[in-house]
């Protein structure tokens, strides 16, 4: 099927990326789902269900950057919570100052927070960013599983503080009393805040799929599938990955700050390794270095959470069994089994 | 004769006890194919590996066009010229063969880090690629993915990416190895048009083509160089007999 | 601060080491030399604490229990591998990953519905209560000490058993290259069991022993787990040699570093800041280690590339 | 008039246990009662806030609850509560009871039937006074409702202390900490370690030999741990709001119901639980929250229900003024331990955040 | 002693033999000749069972081998010499030799008579020989499985000449031990004497098959372009 059929087509090949045309359905209906379903769900009142859509939104969002690492580059990052929830950090620590008009911090020359999400998102960008950077330079040097434990590490280091450091309610998290806000709209509007998550994400679908499709992809793709190869070609491998990291930081931490926002509250499970493991796990789910996969994963995965939880005490059990079905019946996870076995990468 | 393009000087390389590299200099010059033969463990592809850098020599040094680059890593040296294909042959098997091909010459068309522009759509990188599956034939198996070749075909895929390079001295480590007959009859050809482009320091144990190909022969026994000289020197050259050749005649 | 003290605490951390090595020499072996991730690791761990708690609460006897639940851990581990390992060694390490985690989450809650929400009652054996006094007037736990024997045991075993006789080259050659071993005419399959089966049974012999000194509750497997990972990091993938080190290392600095962290600290500041800023540090402290180790020798300690 | 009642608790993970019998307890209540208008919609938080808010906003936008209550940790409620009354939810907290929602984040609709956090620490740090120790060793995980619990410790025991440690979260082997205590000449231990870390402390204390009598918070003592401690929890003294063998009639046909029913001894968790439905049953007898919520909120004020620790009022901040009693744990008789009743600890205790509170 | 009837095997989709005939006799030397890509590997990896056929029928010492899997062929004396020798990279040369040896007249002494030069990196890790060190190992594994028969493809690539000469001469020497053998290899000039019978395979189909002496110039050049 599609594999084969590409083999033979130049456009799709030298991408590898761009959707074939099955592939390319179920991502417009997946994306036009979720939209719709929450607009539904508006216009029924279910302001419940409006929520979830912006839940799935942005863990799936958080998704997307980490498949940019985990599915395009293979860098298993099993620390992408400490970007997360850095962000997280970011927005209600920002609120937090701009509600009692202190300094951030406690340093006297910085300013007293914000609430503006914009000036949020851009602090976000900039210091996940910066995070990504400095943890992507140390963990780059090893591979494999060391990798996946290195950047662990790093996440349960700033797992570990965020508990212990009282300022900022350590394990008791950090309320946000209202919603921050953008210009023009009211962010405290479920369906309005849906929208600011939906866009968010397609920004960054939209993004990692010129990134794959573009020269930097193909370089990326080969420094995931042979290093050497690579190397001896002329371009190192390192720097490559490296930027791809901190893209996918960057995406996962403003994810983050949205998250905040979404629950009103911050709290340091948003660091945990548990949260790690759910966005790998959401990931995989959904299909590997699928472009869509993350979106698929995390609708299949809050869904069954939500649903699950309803009808019995012990949802997880059920969860399990289901995610242990998808693997050993839908190889390349729901993307695979939907859109059948991904081209070339 | 004019400047040699790429010097070895004196290299040396230990695995602990084993002198797998002693004292060798040689020299590859525009237009030649120089032929590097030696019995198995002798130490070519050590030799090779230093020269590109996936090895640090001991002691010892290269130079590339006058240029010492013993000190740089694999991918500058390939930047500047250094093309090399592998003995055992390292390809991305996940990726079609045009795809491997590819990154080469996105590789010399400089910077990787253009993140918007579509390669799909990207002429400059789509042709030159059809141009060197076309020159080894392989453009129908353009999109087939590399683990679904045959052995021979891969080695073909390697040659296809070094070529890609167009490098300005070529490191080829058993090219024939596993090509079959037919393959060896193309590949002797590909090489003897292609030395005029670009110098060959070929490593080979099909003695057939080597006598074809190589204008000089040097010989490595045991990490040192035995013998250097023409293909006909070395054919008759009693020690490499006795060492490499053995009753073996052409 | 008496040398006594230090001493014990050396030994405390020695003894953490042990503990941590149980756990990481499965997970190392089923690991670096079947080149499966199994999260699902901390499950046998949790698996062998409950049989044993059962047994023993039920025939009063620890060491039946302890046998009992080494072996249900095994025999768990063997219909584990067959019925869903099997069918993932030519899978990705990704795919591993999600199926073991969802092991994860069907065995913790499988434990509810079986045993219920409350942690179950184990504790040391009469035998190996109470302490012996050794040089320095300090005097350890008997049960803290045979722990540390055991763990040494179980090292010579292992190490012997992979790099000196032929079953363990076989495995590593399978972990190699599966089809050619197959093709020379070993059954990789069988093998592979084996070796997840002791593997399970490693988890389930240190889930029996540390469940009896801590608690034993569903959940018990996940701190451990991590902990066994940053071991075998540490040490070096496939390395028994280095689980064992990594192991050691791991006890000790996590040790000494809560004791002597807030002291350190307390010359600089508040006695009770002091205490909060230590320990916070300490329980970072062996990812830090991690990190920076790894920062320098990318495959641990005794890892091959 | 039906009457929605919202459950979100932990049911699953580490902690399930109180979860369990919150429910339990809660239910029974519920039942006994036969009052068919009380809808309960519980559902299990796995301990993880974000699920909680969500779990939230699901109770009230989709099941239309009038009344919220089950969270069992501070870090939940602390995620949940002040969002959910701010929209006018009624919530009545069961067991966790952070400072900053006695204090400066109070609300009008949140009604805590437990305790606030560090109730239980600073009575005993009042015991511990009064029985005379001079040095007591005490620790606590480095977290919040750690330093919270030590603090209120030494909010009532003013005297020296051997030593002051903070454990990691989650840590699970004491035994560099036990040596410390060996060492320190301490004359007591209070110890305050929540769930499997509890258990590991005790255990191997108890194990390494050392004889310094033991203190903590019934947090580390109730009768499920206890059941899981064995003999290594004997003699050790705790205080609780509450008690098994609390001599009272309320308390007598719970305990004696509820081990009918579940066949086992509630916990101080279920006996939460518990009060917390006796309460919301009483409110309800005066006003249905949805039609008229000044009324109920007035009714939930009044605290006019039979608690199973006898004397219950709310203190302004709507958090109770209890006695703190003092158990120690025993053999039961049949080869089990169990806790009994030997004190009270302080009589008419009352948080001190409520001075930071509007209400 | 080896009966190979019309296989038909598959990689996923795409088919790689159409029907593929072969026979080997007790002692005798088989060689399966052809070009890049017509099918000798695959043929030989499904008389192994690593790609099996899923049509024709593959007999070996008088037992149905067709479905069974690898191991259990490998057990009834078939010794493999792959393609691209695939030594056991983090094994030494001892362990790679002993690892899978069955017993037999061959045992580690005679295999480093045979190659002297594995001899001397005895405890050297494979992944670090040379590339000729390499496939000196893997022909020694596979003798250390004692076989009946013993199957190589491309045995000889990339080995100096002398070395060449060696295992040919190692080849013909098992050959009149009574060793049946069924190799693939492009070097006509060794292995024209040797044969017994040679079976040219194109595009996944027996194109001819019969004795070296009868493989006329012009069948070479049509089959395998020489
Ligand atoms: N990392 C290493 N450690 C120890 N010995 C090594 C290492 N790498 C190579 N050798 C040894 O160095 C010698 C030279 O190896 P090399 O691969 O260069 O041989 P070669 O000339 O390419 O032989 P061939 O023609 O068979 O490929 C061999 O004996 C090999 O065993
Ligand atoms: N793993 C694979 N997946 C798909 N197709 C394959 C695979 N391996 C080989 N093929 C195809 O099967 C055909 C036969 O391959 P095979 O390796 O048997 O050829 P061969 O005769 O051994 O060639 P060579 O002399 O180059 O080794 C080739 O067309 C090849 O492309
Ligand atoms: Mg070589
Ligand atoms: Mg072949």
């Amino acid at each position: 099927m599609t594999s084969l059929q590409n083999r033979f087509n130049p456009q799709a090949l030298a991408a590898g990326l761009v959707p074939q045309s099955r592939e390319h359905w179920i991502n417009v209906l997946l994306v036009v789902g979720l939209v719709g379903a929450a607009m539904l769900a508006h216009f029924l009142g279910e302001r419940f269900y409006v929520n979830l859509a912006s839940r799935i939104a942005i863990i799936a969002m958080a998704a997307v950057g980490l498949n940019l690492a985990l599915g395009f580059g293979g860098m298993v990052s099993f620390g992408h919570a400490a970007f997360f929830g850095l962000g997280g950090y970011v927005a209600g620590i920002s609120a937090y100052h701009a509600f009692n008009m202190t300094p951030v911090l406690g340093i006297g020359f910085m300013p007293e927070g914000s609430t503006q999400m914009l000036s949020i998102w851009l602090v976000t960008l900039l210091v996940s960013g910066l995070l990504g950077l400095v943890i992507g330079k140390i963990s780059l040097g090893t591979s494999g599983v060391y990798f996946i434990m290195i950047t662990l590490a790093f996440a349960q280091m700033m797992y570990y503080f965020a508990n212990s450091w009282p300022a900022y309610g350590g394990e008791d998290g950090l309320p946000i009393y209202l919603r921050n806000e953008l210009p023009l709209v009211d962010t405290n509007h479920n369906l309005t805040f849906f929208f600011i998550a939906a866009i968010l994400l397609l920004i960054s679908l939209w993004l990692s799929q010129r990134l794959m499709g573009s020269r930097f992809g193909a370089a990326l793709t080969m420094a995931h599938l042979n290093p050497v190869r690579l190397a001896t070609a002329g371009i190192d491998p390192r720097p490559v990955k490296l930027m791809a990291f901190v893209i996918s930081a960057m995406i996962a931490g403003l994810a983050g700050a949205l998250y905040a926002d979404l629950n009103r509250f911050v709290g340091t499970n948003m660091l945990s390794w548990h949260f790690s493991g759910e966005l790998i796990v959401i990931v995989i789910l959904g299909g590997v270095g699928r472009l869509y996969g993350p979106l698929a994963g995390a609708i299949l995965f809050v869904l069954m959470e939500t649903w699950l939880g309803g009808v019995t005490q012990y949802w997880q059990f059920w969860l399990g069994l289901v995610l242990l079905g998808v693997v050993l019946f839908a190889r390349g996870g729901l993307m695979g089994f939907l859109a059948g076995r991904s081209k070339d990468v | 004769m004019s400047e040699p393009l790429l010097q070895v000087k004196q290299l040396n390389k230990a695995f602990g006890a084993l002198q797998a590299t002693r004292d060798v200099s040689l020299d590859l010059y525009p237009g030649e194919i120089h032929a590097l033969i030696g019995p198995n463990g002798a130490g070519k592809s050590t030799l090779i590996s230093q020269i590109t850098g996936n090895l640090p020599p001991d002691s010892g040094e290269i130079l590339l066009q006058g240029e010492d680059i013993t000190g740089l890593t694999v991918a500058e040296r390939a930047q500047r010229g250094l093309g090399r294909s592998f003995q055992i042959s390292s390809l991305a098997d996940e990726l079609s063969v045009r795809r491997n091909v590819m990154i080469a010459v996105q590789a010399i068309q400089g910077s990787s880090f253009r993140f918007w522009k579509p390669v799909s759509s990207d002429a400059s990188l789509l042709e030159p690629v059809a141009t060197i599956l076309e020159r080894l034939g392989l453009s129908d198996r353009a999109g087939t993915l590399v683990a679904e070749l045959s052995h021979g075909e891969r080695r073909l895929v390697e040659m296809a990416c070094a070529l890609a390079l167009q490098p300005r001295a070529l490191l080829l480590d058993e090219p024939m190895a596993g090509m079959g007959s037919e393959g060896t009859a193309r590949m002797v050809k590909l090489l003897s048009e292609l030395k005029h482009e670009v110098p060959i320091l070929l490593i080979e144990h099909d003695m057939d083509a080597v006598f074809q190909l190589a204008d000089r022969v040097s010989v490595l026994v045991s990490g040192g160089v035995l013998a250097q000289g023409t293909a006909d020197e070395i054919r008759n050259h009693p020690a490499v007999r006795e060492a490499y050749l053995g009753e073996e005649t052409t | 601060m008496t040398v006594a003290l230090i001493v014990e605490q050396i030994l405390n951390g020695l003894q953490l080491g042990t503990m941590l090595f149980l756990m990481a020499s499965g997970l190392t072996l089923v690991f670096g030399v079947m080149g499966l991730i199994n999260l699902a690791h901390g499950s046998f761990y949790m698996a062998g604490a409950f049989v044993t708690a059962t047994v023993t609460a039920t025939t009063g006897n620890f060491w039946l229990g302890l046998l009992v639940g080494v072996l249900a851990a095994a025999a768990i581990g063997v219909i584990v591998e067959f019925v869903i390992m099997r069918r993932l060694y030519d899978r990705g390490h990704l795919d591993q990953v999600l199926a073991t985690f969802a092991l994860i989450l069907i065995f913790s809650e499988g434990t509810y519905m079986i045993f219920g929400s409350s942690p179950l009652f184990l504790s040391v054996p009469q035998e190996l209560r109470g302490s012996v006094s050794l040089p320095f007037d300090i005097s350890y736990s008997r049960y803290r000490l045979a722990i540390i024997g055991m763990g040494v045991l179980v090292a010579i075993g292992l190490y012997l058993l992979i790099s000196k006789t032929r079953l363990g080259m076989r495995i590593r050659a399978g972990e190699n290259d599966r089809e050619m071993i197959g093709a020379l005419g070993v059954d990789i399959k069988t093998l592979y069991t084996l070796v997840f089966a002791l593997g399970a049974g490693l988890a389930g012999l240190a889930g029996s022993t540390i469940g009896a000194l801590q608690s034993v509750r569903v959940g018990m497997g996940e701190p451990v787990l991590i902990m066994a990972f940053v071991v075998i990091v540490i040490g070096g993938i496939g390395s028994i040699k280095g689980a064992l080190v990594g192991a050691l290392l791991v006890g000790l600095v996590d040790t000494l570093g809560r004791i002597f962290m807030p002291l350190t600290l307390v010359s600089f500041m508040p006695a009770s800041q002091a205490m909060s800023i230590g320990s916070a540090v300490s329980s970072m402290l062996i990812y830090i280690m991690m990190a920076t180790i790894l920062a320098f020798r990318p495959h641990g300690l005794f890892g091959s590339k | 008039n039906e009457v929605r009642v919202g459950m979100i608790t932990t049911l699953s993970g580490g902690g399930a246990h109180l979860g369990v019998d919150v429910r339990d307890g809660f239910m029974l209540a519920i039942e006994q009662s036969g009052n068919s208008d009380v809808n309960v919609i519980i559902r299990d938080d796995a301990q993880r806030p974000d699920l909680a808010n969500s779990l939230a906003s699901e109770m009230m936008d989709r099941e239309n609850v009038h009344v919220m209550t089950g969270l069992i940790w501070s870090n939940l409620a602390m995620a949940v509560v002040p969002s959910v009354t701010r929209q006018g939810m009624f919530y009545l907290s069961p067991n966790a009871g952070p400072s900053d929602l006695a204090g400066r984040m109070c609300h009008e609709n949140y009604f805590n039937v437990a305790w606030q956090n560090d109730a239980l620490h600073e009575a005993m740090g009042q015991y511990v006074r009064d029985q005379g120790y001079e040095n007591p060793f005490i620790l606590a995980p480095n977290y919040p409702a750690g330093t919270d619990a030590l603090s209120g410790f030494k909010r009532y025991y003013d005297g020296e202390l051997a030593n002051e440690i903070y454990t990691q979260l989650g840590q699970e082997d004491y035994a560099a900490e036990i040596s410390q205590i060996r060492a320190s000449g301490a004359d007591s231990v209070f110890y305050f370690l929540p769930g499997g870390m509890g258990i590991s402390f005790m255990n191997q204390y108890a194990n390494s030999g050392t004889d310094i009598p033991v203190f903590g918070p019934a947090f580390s003592f109730d009768e499920v741990i206890v059941g899981a401690l064995g003999e290594a929890a004997e003699g050790v003294i705790n205080t609780s709001q509450w008690a098994h063998d609390l001599d009272n009639d309320t308390n007598r046909a719970f305990v004696e119901a509820f081990r009918a029913e579940h066949g086992r001894t509630p916990t101080l968790y279920a006996s939460q639980g518990y009060d917390t439905a006796k309460l919301l049953l009483s409110a309800l007898e005066v006003a249905h929250p949805e039609d008229d919520p000044d009324a109920f909120r007035e009714a939930l004020r009044a605290a006019d229900f039979a608690s199973t620790r006898g004397e219950f009022r709310f203190a302004s901040n709507q958090h109770p003024i209890q006695d703190i009693y003092v158990r120690e744990i025993v053999a039961n008789g049949d080869g089990g331990f169990t806790n009994q009743l030997i004190g009270v600890a302080m009589e008419d205790h009352q948080d001190v955040y409520g001075a930071d509170c509007g209400l | 002693m080896l009966t190979v009837e019309q296989i038909e095997s598959f990689y996923g989709p795409s088919q790689a033999l159409f029907g593929v005939d072969l026979q080997v006799n007790h002692g005798e030397l088989v060689a399966l000749m052809g070009r890049n890509g017509m099918g000798k590997s695959t043929t030989i990896r499904s008389v192994f069972g690593l790609t099996p056929a899923r049509r024709g029928r593959i007999h070996f010492r008088g037992r149905d081998i067709t479905q069974r899997s690898a191991h259990r062929i490998a057990q009834l004396g078939l010794g493999l010499v792959p393609e691209g020798r695939r030594c056991f990279r983090s094994l030494t040369v001892r362990e790679n030799l002993v690892a899978t040896a069955r017993p037999g007249p061959w045992d580690l002494q005679r295999i480093a008579r045979l190659f002297p030069r594995l001899e001397e990196r005895w405890g050297q890790s494979a992944q670090t020989l040379s590339g000729g060190e390499q496939q000196m190992l893997a022909i020694g594994r596979a003798l250390m499985t004692n076989p009946h028969l013993l199957v190589l493809d491309e045995a000889t690539e990339g080995l100096a000449p002398v070395i060449r000469q060696e295992i040919w001469r190692a080849i013909g020497e098992l050959k009149e031990q009574g060793l049946s053998i069924l190799l693939v290899d492009k070097s006509l000039r060794e292995l024209m004497p040797l044969a017994d019978q040679c079976v040219v395979l194109e595009k996944g189909r027996n194109a001819w098959t019969g004795l070296p002496t009868e493989l006329s110039a012009d069948l070479r050049d049509r089959y395998l372009g020489v």
